[in-house]
């Protein structure tokens, strides 16, 4: 503490209101993050700044003061972890929001846009086979230049071969980003990147934030299906279930009469179809054979 | 099941399908009869068209006869 | 089934589907014939008309057998 | 078809399908009882796996109503 | 369509299907029977296992069937 | 269907499905519970093995789902 | 699957579904209630209809109702 008493003299007064108020925030909200606004335009930052805002706080300030902030929150503070997470672009997020909703505001903002000479690729880069819109010319030995194996059909200029370009991690050439570029391969997601975010005594990083909505919806599909199951297995008669528990009777009742056969009147015409369908699939069997079947018999079959 | 087949029967039989005629179509089964099984299934059963509920199920089991002859 | 394919075949063979006959057929196949069966066929079979329902099949079966996988 | 929920209430419920359950189930539910039915009836099953029976959907049912949704 | 049927009466019922049965059931249909086309029906049946065609009918006719009305 | 869901709770927590145990949960979801429901649906489940009912799908279920489109 | 299934009961209770209600089924149910669980699963729902996604399964298990074209 001594030591930083020491330092904050050396800090000029508006450095120390910054500080103070990135504390002040943190303790006035119920969640603190870290956002990743790398390759953000200003712009775009602005009017996602607008569209979060009453929901949520961005707040841009230098690192080194976000640093400080955090390391002079007490000990027992979970936030002072984010410290940790100040690294490049990035904001401050505040909010009275669940940290799980924050991801989600956040993943919203996430767009596809192309990639710039030098930029990392965030996953494998893959330039499908196929045509393109390009007419033949000097774009075929370009292509070429960047390992994208391109030839002219149709009067048209056509991609040869699926080729991974860029594995995930790597480094994009100005070259080969000119040509994805033309290509209309968007590799690069930009938006608000959320890093880290204390909510209490809770740290959240974004893999546990990110919650799969697809497999959350086939989940309740999967429990009501099974709790629907139950009901018809066990004959559970509820409002829901009274219907299907009475077809599902139905239509065993029919099973049986027709597959016994009982021949009851509300059968008898799939029983006799049954029967004939049978006879017909027997009678195919035979129908390339001299005389076994009639005429009429044949003509039905063939 | 054998409470929803009891409920058909009594239905089939033109017969009130009411928590009497139940429980003894399935005393007569020689099932131990529930009697609360038997309220909730009546219960369920208020307001609902058997007959409708029926004709359903038969389109889907007898497709064969259903959907010929267009 | 037996007892359908009796009933058919006599239909076919343009003989009343009635108890003797498919009696006598089923016989004549060496089938031990439960006439409870044979009366519950026939009676279920009043008023329904053969030609159509099996018409039905095959339509249902032409496709199907086009359509068959090897 | 109130023949068939008779065999079927009972079979559900664990009971033997015989002419005596089917009668008196079939007399619990007000049916007027036709001896030579519940005869055919019985006869019907004798052999038949009736789990299986159900199970395999009336000819056609199943893959009926998975291609009705088109 | 009559000697099918008898061919398949008697595979139903779990007899031969041979020439001396097929015939017997199509007298006893009242059928004036062609002994050639019975020799060459259950010539052309040896070797065909009908309870795989059935089988596989009884699939294929479904969606046959229920895609028609479309 | 609420009471449904509290058993498949109580099932999936490896409790056990009793009245006790459907009742408090229920009631933990704020619901005004009906006794004679608890009990009908304790009594269902009797003798059940929830794991393998709720895997079986449903009557003509098995195809339908395959074929349901997404 | 407990945290769905409390969800899906409070749902059908015509309860909201919150982290409170969320929480106290499960307590109810003796599971060890996970804070960070309940509260992705609370805000997971906000963009997911819930009678939209149990809509599909009810279809997907009762085809005969669901997809009778009536």
């Amino acid at each position: 503490m001594e030591a930083e008493a020491h330092h904050s003299t050396h800090i000029p007064q508006w450095k120390k209101d910054e500080i103070k108020n990135i504390v002040d925030n943190v303790h006035s909200h119920r969640i603190t993050g870290i956002v990743d606004v790398r390759g953000v335009p200003a712009s775009s930052l602005q009017v996602m700044r607008q569209q979060l805002r009453g929901i949520v706080t961005l707040h841009m300030t230098r690192n080194t003061l976000s640093n400080i902030a955090f390391n002079s929150l007490p000990e027992d503070e979970k936030a002072r972890i984010l410290a940790e997470h100040i690294d490049g672009q990035i904001v401050m997020v505040y909010s009275n929001e669940n940290p799980f909703r924050l991801y989600k505001l956040l993943e919203a903002t996430k767009s596809k846009v192309p990639a710039k000479g030098g930029d990392i690729a965030p996953e494998d880069i893959v330039v499908e086979k196929g045509p393109t819109s390009f007419k033949p010319g000097p774009i075929v030995g370009e292509l070429q230049q960047v390992g994208i194996s391109a030839g002219i059909e149709g009067g048209k200029v056509v991609i040869k071969q699926t080729k991974k370009v860029v594995k995930k991690g790597e480094k994009i050439s100005a070259k080969l980003a000119e040509m994805l570029g033309r290509l209309d391969v968007k590799p690069i997601e930009v938006g608000l990147n959320l890093k880290a975010v204390v909510e209490g005594d809770t740290l959240y990083m974004p893999a546990d934030l990110a919650v799969d909505e697809v497999a959350l919806k086939g989940m309740f599909a999967q429990a009501a299906g099974h709790a629907f199951n139950l009901c018809m297995e066990a004959g559970i008669a509820t409002k829901d279930t009274i219907e299907p528990l009475i077809q599902k009777a139905t239509m065993e009742s029919k099973a049986l009469a027709v597959n016994a056969p009982i021949f009851e009147k509300e059968v008898m015409d799939i029983i006799l179809s049954k029967a004939e369908v049978e006879m017909l699939a027997v009678a195919k069997q035979v129908a390339g054979k001299e005389d076994a079947l009639d005429e009429e018999l044949k003509s039905k079959v063939q | 099941m054998e409470y929803v087949y009891a409920a058909l029967l009594l239905h089939k039989a033109g017969k009130p399908v009411d928590e009497a005629g139940v429980s003894s179509v399935l005393k007569a089964a020689g099932v131990e009869v529930n009697e609360a099984r038997v309220k909730a299934l009546v219960a369920a059963l208020e307001g609902v068209n058997i007959e409708e509920a029926i004709a359903k199920a038969a389109f889907a089991a007898a497709p064969a006869a259903a959907a010929a002859p267009a």
